[in-house]
């Protein structure tokens, strides 16, 4: 109907990866639920399932986009579905937004449909290994642990050349795979190398169970450890703070963040939810109020004239001031260096960490090879 | 229903189906998914409803097809049908060399040599990243064309005539394989499937004849693959993975086991039912859990079965089965 | 001692035994004869259970059968050697006896060892990989090591050299001399003529005529026996 | 007179240490039916699997019709006129009759169960064929059932049936009459009778009765070895024999 | 200690772990001729027992004590209800049943417990770590290799060495003629599979510490414990102890030249062991 705006929330609520979408969806809603209306028309969501599986995304998107013609997409946190949902759009001529780690999507692989909220690797890596390496000058060399992917990869280069510039030595790296839980090999690696900082460049469970077995093995007595692309409030509550104490996570989003944009969107989840937000909740949050935002200024839900309207747009967001690179449509954001704290130490049930630095480290449109088109 | 019928019947049949199916879905899309996977399921009936074996592996070659037109099209676009001739082409090679090792073994072992395939296809497919794209998927795969020379080009642009596309490409596999499961080769099949050791003492080399369906099932699942990635114009890696073995699988078994209607009618109601209980609970996946258990404890003969039975009951016929409850 | 009355079996919707009646005493060996499917193998399933609906009355030492599943019945002391001999293939020949024998049963592996010498000799075999009348010999030792109390046998002579049916013959003789009643399916009309007390002859389910062994000679049982058993 | 058909020179079989054959020599001659017999576990059946293919011979030779066979495939033997009926009833149970008959046929032609682009149809020849041997073990009017619903007699004799479809020169039978009825094992003894004129037959046997009846020459396996070979007179008479295997009569 | 030798230890706790979640299958698939891919979401379900009643009670032991029985009580269920009608069907079709209950119960678990996998921490008395040269290994590792051993040790007698174990072969082969024998097969198999269950309750709730309760990890865990089993030969209690092992050792190994492609030798391991060894290394024919 004309008087409905439909947003389409793309997310993995069922498979593997079904932790992400149940807090998604719930961002997104809440965006919304609380907004009812944009541009005078009724907010209406649709929710697409990923089922964590790329080839379904982009199955369901390309049927919703045949069915209804190019509209407004947002979500994802899995590169391979960003980047196969977003060539849909795409070629469709709708809008999409996402917060994944694939670089590509405002890089080699960027168009014009194609927004992304999240900090890239090369942000996530400078901004959390910089003020961790300020923070400890004792650090001499640093073991990496790197999913072997094009994710992965980033992360390392971007790690290799931060530990350069600094002088440090990398005292080694170890790969590993798709869907490892078994990290003890890798740890005794990094055991024998000896390092004053481990670097984990991999995510979600990955990333839990490499730190757990780390901390098995008593590495967070003889090092340090920082894990780069952490979920944030979710790791760590699936950690336990006993785990988490002493440990440095990167972070996309932390909801102790003071910009008033987030203070609204904390005490929004604690009144209606009755929790704080995570990351996964708190950026689809974003996204959705983003294009709300976009078509109550514009009146209007016509995915082209929100890419335009967005594309080099400034806002009050989250994470403080955000804005739109118009070169690649990279969000340019904060992204967060988080302390584990003790479990005696928190302050309420979700005070998992303390803030230790927040940055925007961003690489030009040319460096990141984006044309867009 | 499939029993010997002339072949105009099932050319028939399988376009009235491919006709039907975008008049009452709401997208061609999940429509040509239907069929793409109605010929998945297909090719994994050749060798679980008609041979008796049970591979696990089918996402291999479902991958294989998916990456050999992806790639092909990508570095030299050479057009549909050279595009889909090199899919059958990997995926019966593929299978030819699975079935090989797979077949020296019988029972759970055999099912866990393909599964073994299918996971070191994976990981390889993983590894491979500068020619797969690894985890990120292959993706800017071109859709083939078909070129009349100096009359006219078809591009399958749009959803509509990829549908097209994909119908006739269904139909004729479909007619293909109901000629084979009909045909001397077939009945050879079915002999193995119910006695292994007396069609070898009969004079069938059993094991050339596992081969042979081995690499028809995994030809026809690479073509499926094929057309997979042309429809989304990408190749996730989950393309390999277990899940998609299973979905296959559970397509087959639902639909029913030696009978390629039945493998169709799988594919239409495990994917518009899975569509459905999506949108409806996060937690779907429970009642499909629910759904295997019950039509597998309940119909094993898998639907077209017991419609059949449904149908004979309704007409009233009294078909004798003399006490025959082995 | 077993009692059988009235007793109706049916598969599904085939029924196969019809009001059959038949009785074992204390210490007899009773032979049961009748053509191909004329319901024989049956009548001995009924008994122990394995006919999922029947109808009648079945007693063991006054006690009621029907509807006790089938490892009660064979704990009360009744044992079927089946037709199909039933030998454990992955079993070794020893296992599959140490897997039968009872405490403080009359035989013990020993004993059988003494009986079918042919079975030590291939005690670490699989019970698969043996012929089939050395699959037959276990079956039987493995019977007696189960200490019945009432012995089923379903053609236990069926491929057998004859030596073999001979040292049977004499195995059975034993078993009842110790006092065990023994209720035997035959085709080997020479191997009945010579052990059983009484003869019953089924045909389609029913039964048609019983003979004491004296009376298996006379004129009308001849003319019977050639009626119903070609013989 | 006879040129022997099927030589047997040395053959043993082994499983691990147990000699299931040792040794064993004899010939078949041609247009005979000659008789195995011998106790449970002698190893006859042991014969026909390595006769057939069916497991491989450890040592020794198999020469039928002058090429020796005993390398060759289970599946390749058929080709050359070696039928064979198993011990333990062995159908395809879920096919008609007439298909089992069918498929043995078809085995001869080694490319026609390849074929795959027509639907399967039989010439008047191949129809002829069925249609004879299905009148020969008597199961004509059973043509269409499923094997599985043929009584044990009559899957006895479909055992045979689908033998006798190979055409063989030779013909294995490996107690064909085993767990038949009183009354069907005329119908076999006839059946029998009525090859010998086409074919050679090797047939084990416990029915004593039966092998006197139709054998020409008996060969007596005791312990994985031939025992003795001779006519069905001189091996009754035989004393050895009659303590390994006959027994006094019941 | 050079870091092969400690590789080789480290291989070894791992084989132990492994072990653990491959015997129960075997025993159950072995014995029983049953084929149960539930067998992985089963491990899962015991970490979260474990979680479950450590957060109820706030002492690991307990929690420790308590899954196997939790789990096994909860298997015993799932036989009555369904499983003791999937004996006699093909192996197909079993497969295919125990991918529905896999689904159901990894579905029913995000619902109970929520899709955030949960932590659980090492009993204090086992926190420490042991120190061999320039390395050091956590006591809780070892703990795991020595509860294993205990396990495996009291396992082997019970199958190898007990009319238990006979019977319930036999009972996989012929449960009619292990009934005419007088021994109740229904119960026979309900306490094997309640008996396999529970050993994959054990791993998982063993593993929890290390691996913390997540719903997804079924997958992982019956994967290895096929290729475990396979290897080793089913049904054969020593070939899952030795199978365990070898991927353990394997796995540990690719670590130090190949991390990356561990799975892509665990699985051409398996498949050149098929081939060169057909029922596995101590397979029964
Ligand atoms: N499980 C079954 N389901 C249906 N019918 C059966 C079943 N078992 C046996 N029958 C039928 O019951 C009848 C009697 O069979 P039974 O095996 O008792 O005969 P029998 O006298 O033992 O014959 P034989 O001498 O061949 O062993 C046959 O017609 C047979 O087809
Ligand atoms: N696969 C095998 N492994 C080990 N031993 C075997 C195998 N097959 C057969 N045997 C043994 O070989 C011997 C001969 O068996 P075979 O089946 O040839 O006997 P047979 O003469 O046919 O006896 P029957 O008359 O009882 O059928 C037996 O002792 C048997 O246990
Ligand atoms: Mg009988
Ligand atoms: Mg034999």
């Amino acid at each position: 109907a004309d008087d409905e705006l439909t947003i389409n929330v793309v997310a993995s609520m069922s498979g593997a990866f079904a932790q992400f979408g149940e807090e998604a969806e719930k961002g997104a809603r809440l965006a919304i639920e609380t907004a009812g209306t944009a541009g005078g028309m009724k907010l209406k969501l649709n929710l697409i399932d990923t089922e964590s599986n790329a080839g379904k995304a982009a199955r369901k998107v390309k049927s919703k986009l045949g069915e209804e013609g190019p509209g407004l997409y947002l979500g994802s946190t899995l590169s391979s579905t960003a980047l196969a949902v977003g060539a849909e759009i795409h070629s469709a001529g709708g809008f999409y937004i996402n917060g994944s780690g694939a670089d590509e999507i405002t890089g080699k692989k960027c168009n014009a449909s194609m927004f992304r909220w999240s900090a890239p690797t090369y942000g996530a890596v400078n901004a959390s290994l910089r003020p961790v390496l300020d923070a400890h000058p004792e650090i001499k060399s640093a073991y990496t642990v790197t999913p072997q992917y094009v994710f992965g990869e980033a992360m390392l280069s971007n790690t290799k050349a931060v530990l350069e510039e600094r002088g440090l030595t990398l005292a080694g790296n170890s790969y590993h795979s798709l869907k490892d839980k078994e990290f003890s090999g890798i740890i005794a690696q990094a055991q024998a190398a000896n390092p004053d900082l481990l670097v984990l460049l991999n995510f979600s469970s990955q990333a839990a169970a490499s730190i757990q077995q780390a901390i098995n093995f008593g590495l967070k007595d003889r090092m340090k450890i920082l894990l780069v692309w952490s979920s944030g409030l979710d790791t760590m509550q699936s950690l336990g703070a006993e785990v988490s104490e002493g440990i440095y996570f990167g972070a996309q989003y932390w909801h102790e963040e003071e910009a008033p944009a987030n203070l609204e969107l904390v005490k929004l989840t604690k009144d209606k939810l009755g929790e704080a937000p995570t990351y996964p909740m708190a950026h689809y949050y974003q996204m959705t109020k983003l294009i709300i935002d976009a078509a109550n200024e514009l009146g209007t839900g016509d995915p082209a004239k929100i890419k335009a309207h967005i594309s080099g747009k400034s806002y009050e967001g989250i994470t403080g001031t955000e804005s739109v690179s118009a070169e690649n449509n990279q969000v340019e954001k904060n992204f967060y260096l988080l302390l584990g704290k003790a479990e005696g130490d928190k302050a309420d049930e979700y005070d998992f960490a303390d803030v230790v630095a927040k940055a925007k480290y961003f690489q030009s449109a040319a460096d990141t090879g984006c044309k867009l088109n | 229903m499939s029993a010997n019928q002339p072949i105009y019947i099932h050319l028939l049949l399988t376009a009235v189906i491919a006709a039907v199916l975008p008049i009452v879905l709401p997208s061609y899309v999940l429509a040509t998914e239907i069929l793409i996977f109605a010929m998945a399921a297909i090719g994994c009936n050749l060798l679980l409803g008609y041979t008796g074996l049970l591979s696990f592996g089918q996402a291999l070659f479902f991958g294989a097809g998916a990456y050999a037109a992806g790639l092909l099209s990508i570095h030299y676009n050479p057009g549909l049908v050279p595009t889909i001739l090199a899919s059958i082409l990997t995926g019966a090679v593929l299978a030819v060399v699975v079935g090989f090792f797979a077949i020296r073994r019988k029972g759970i072992y055999f099912v866990m040599l393909t599964l073994a395939f299918a996971q070191l296809g994976y990981y390889v497919a993983f590894l491979a990243e500068p020619i797969t794209g690894g985890e990120d998927g292959l993706l800017d795969v071109v859709r083939p064309t078909f070129t009349i020379p100096f009359v006219t080009e078809f591009k399958f642009a749009t959803d509509t005539s990829f549908y097209i596309l994909t119908s006739i490409v269904f139909v004729l596999i479909f007619v293909a394989m109901q000629r084979l499961v009909d045909s001397p080769l077939g009945s050879v099949l079915k002999a193995i499937k119910q006695n292994e050791a007396r069609a070898e003492a009969i004079g069938y080399q059993v094991k050339l004849y596992k081969i042979a369906v081995f690499a028809f099932s995994g030809a026809v699942t690479a073509v499926a693959g094929t057309f997979y990635a042309t429809m989304l114009r990408f190749a996730p890696l989950s393309n390999i993975d277990i899940e998609t073995s299973e979905v296959i699988l559970f397509m087959c078994v639902l639909g029913g086991l030696g009978s390629l209607y039945g493998s169709v009618f799988g594919a239409i109601i495990f994917l518009v039912a899975t569509d459905i209980l999506a949108d409806l609970w996060p937690r779907w996946m429970l009642l499909l859990g629910l759904l295997l258990i019950i039509v597998m404890l309940y119909l094993p003969g898998g639907l077209s079965e017991a419609t059949q039975k449904a149908i004979s009951k309704l007409r009233g016929s009294d078909i004798k089965k003399e006490g025959s409850h082995a | 001692m077993l009692e059988l009355e009235n007793v109706n079996a049916l598969y599904g919707k085939s029924h196969i035994l019809f009001d059959l009646s038949l009785k074992i005493n204390e210490g007899e060996l009773v032979t049961i004869l009748g053509r191909n499917g004329a319901g024989k193998s049956t009548t001995l399933s009924t008994i122990v259970g394995l006919v999922p609906d029947v109808r009648g009355r079945i007693t063991f030492d006054g006690k009621d059968l029907i509807g006790m599943p089938t490892h009660k019945i064979a704990d009360m002391g009744i044992c079927l050697i089946p037709e199909q001999r039933d030998i454990f293939q992955i079993l070794t020949v020893e296992e599959n006896l140490q897997l039968s024998e009872k405490e403080g049963g009359r035989w013990t592996i020993k004993d059988i060892y003494q009986l079918f010498p042919r079975l030590k000799e291939r005690k670490t075999n699989g019970g698969g990989q043996l012929s089939g009348g050395e699959q037959q010999m276990l079956a039987i030792a493995r019977a007696l090591l189960n200490d019945p109390k009432l012995l089923l046998c379903d053609e236990l002579s069926e491929g057998l050299a004859p030596v073999i049916v001979q040292e049977i013959v004499n195995t059975l003789k034993e078993i009842k001399q110790s006092g065990i009643p023994i209720l035997l399916v035959e085709q080997n009309l020479r191997v009945c003529e010579t052990l059983a007390d009484r003869h019953y002859i089924v045909e389609q389910g029913k039964l048609f005529h019983e003979f004491t062994s004296e009376e298996f000679f006379t004129d009308e049982a001849i003319a019977i026996k050639e009626k119903f058993l070609s013989v | 007179m006879h040129s022997p058909l099927l030589e047997i020179k040395n053959l043993t079989k082994r499983y691990g240490d147990f000699y299931a054959n040792t040794d064993i020599s004899f010939d078949v001659d041609a247009g005979t039916i000659h008789g195995v017999i011998g106790p449970n576990g002698a190893g006859k059946t042991t014969l026909f699997n390595c006769l057939a293919g069916t497991v491989p011979a450890s040592s020794g030779n198999i020469i039928f019709d002058g090429k020796a066979i005993e390398g060759m495939g289970q599946y390749e033997r058929p080709r050359l006129g070696i039928g064979r009926s198993f011990q333990v009833t062995s159908l395809f149970s879920d096919l008609s009759v007439e298909e089992n008959l069918r498929l043995a046929g078809q085995a001869l032609d080694t490319k026609k169960g390849f074929v795959f682009w027509h639907a399967v149809h039989n010439s008047p020849d191949e129809t002829a064929q069925i249609d004879q041997v299905l009148e020969r073990i008597t199961l004509t009017a059973e043509k269409e059932l499923l094997a599985s619903a043929l009584s044990h007699g009559q899957q006895r004799l479909l055992e045979v049936g689908m033998a006798l479809m190979a055409k063989p020169k030779i013909l294995l039978l490996d107690e064909p009459t085993s767990g038949m009825g009183i009354d069907d094992v005329p119908a076999m003894t006839n059946l029998l009778g009525a090859l010998r004129k086409e074919c050679t037959i090797l047939l084990i046997e416990h029915n004593v009765g039966l092998v006197t009846k139709v054998c020409d020459t008996v060969t007596v396996m005791h312990g994985g070895k031939v025992l003795t070979s001779g006519t069905p007179a001189e091996i009754s008479e035989n004393e050895e024999v009659k303590t390994a295997y006959l027994g006094e009569e019941i | 200690m050079s870091l092969y030798y400690f590789q080789i230890l480290n291989g070894i706790g791992l084989g132990m772990i492994y072990f653990l979640m491959g015997v129960g299958l075997t025993i159950i698939f072995g014995m029983m001729n049953f084929v149960n891919f539930a067998h992985g979401v089963l491990y899962t379900l015991g970490a979260y027992f474990c979680f479950q009643f450590i957060t109820m009670t706030d002492n690991f032991w307990v929690g420790l004590l308590v899954t196997p029985f939790a789990v096994g009580a909860f298997a015993y269920l799932l036989e009555r209800v369904l499983i003791r009608k999937l004996y006699k069907l093909d192996h197909a079709v079993q497969i295919l049943i125990t991918i529905g209950v896999m689904l159901v119960i990894r579905e029913a678990i995000l619902i109970i417990w929520g899709t955030v996998p949960k932590p659980v921490s090492t009993p204090d008395l086992l926190k420490g770590v042991m120190v061999f040269g320039d390395f050091v290994y956590p006591q809780y590792r070892l703990f795991i290799v020595a509860a294993t051993s205990l396990i495996a040790v009291a396992l082997w007698y019970l199958l190898e060495k007990t009319k238990f174990g006979i019977q319930v072969r036999a009972g996989s082969e012929n449960p009619k003629m292990v009934s005419l024998l007088g021994i109740n097969t229904e119960r026979l198999f309900a306490i094997t599979f309640v008996l396999g269950v529970a050993l994959a309750g054990i791993a998982g709730a063993l593993l929890t510490p290390i691996r913390g309760a997540d719903a997804f990890a079924g997958l992982e865990a019956l994967g290895i414990a096929f290729v475990v089993v396979v290897i080793g030969g089913m049904g054969s209690f020593t070939g899952a102890l030795i199978g365990g092992l070898i991927v353990g050792l394997v796995q540990s190994f690719t670590a130090i030249i190949w991390p990356e492609g561990a799975n892509v030798m665990i699985y051409s391991v398996m498949a050149a062991i098929i081939l060169l060894r057909p029922n596995g290394l101590f397979g029964r024919a």
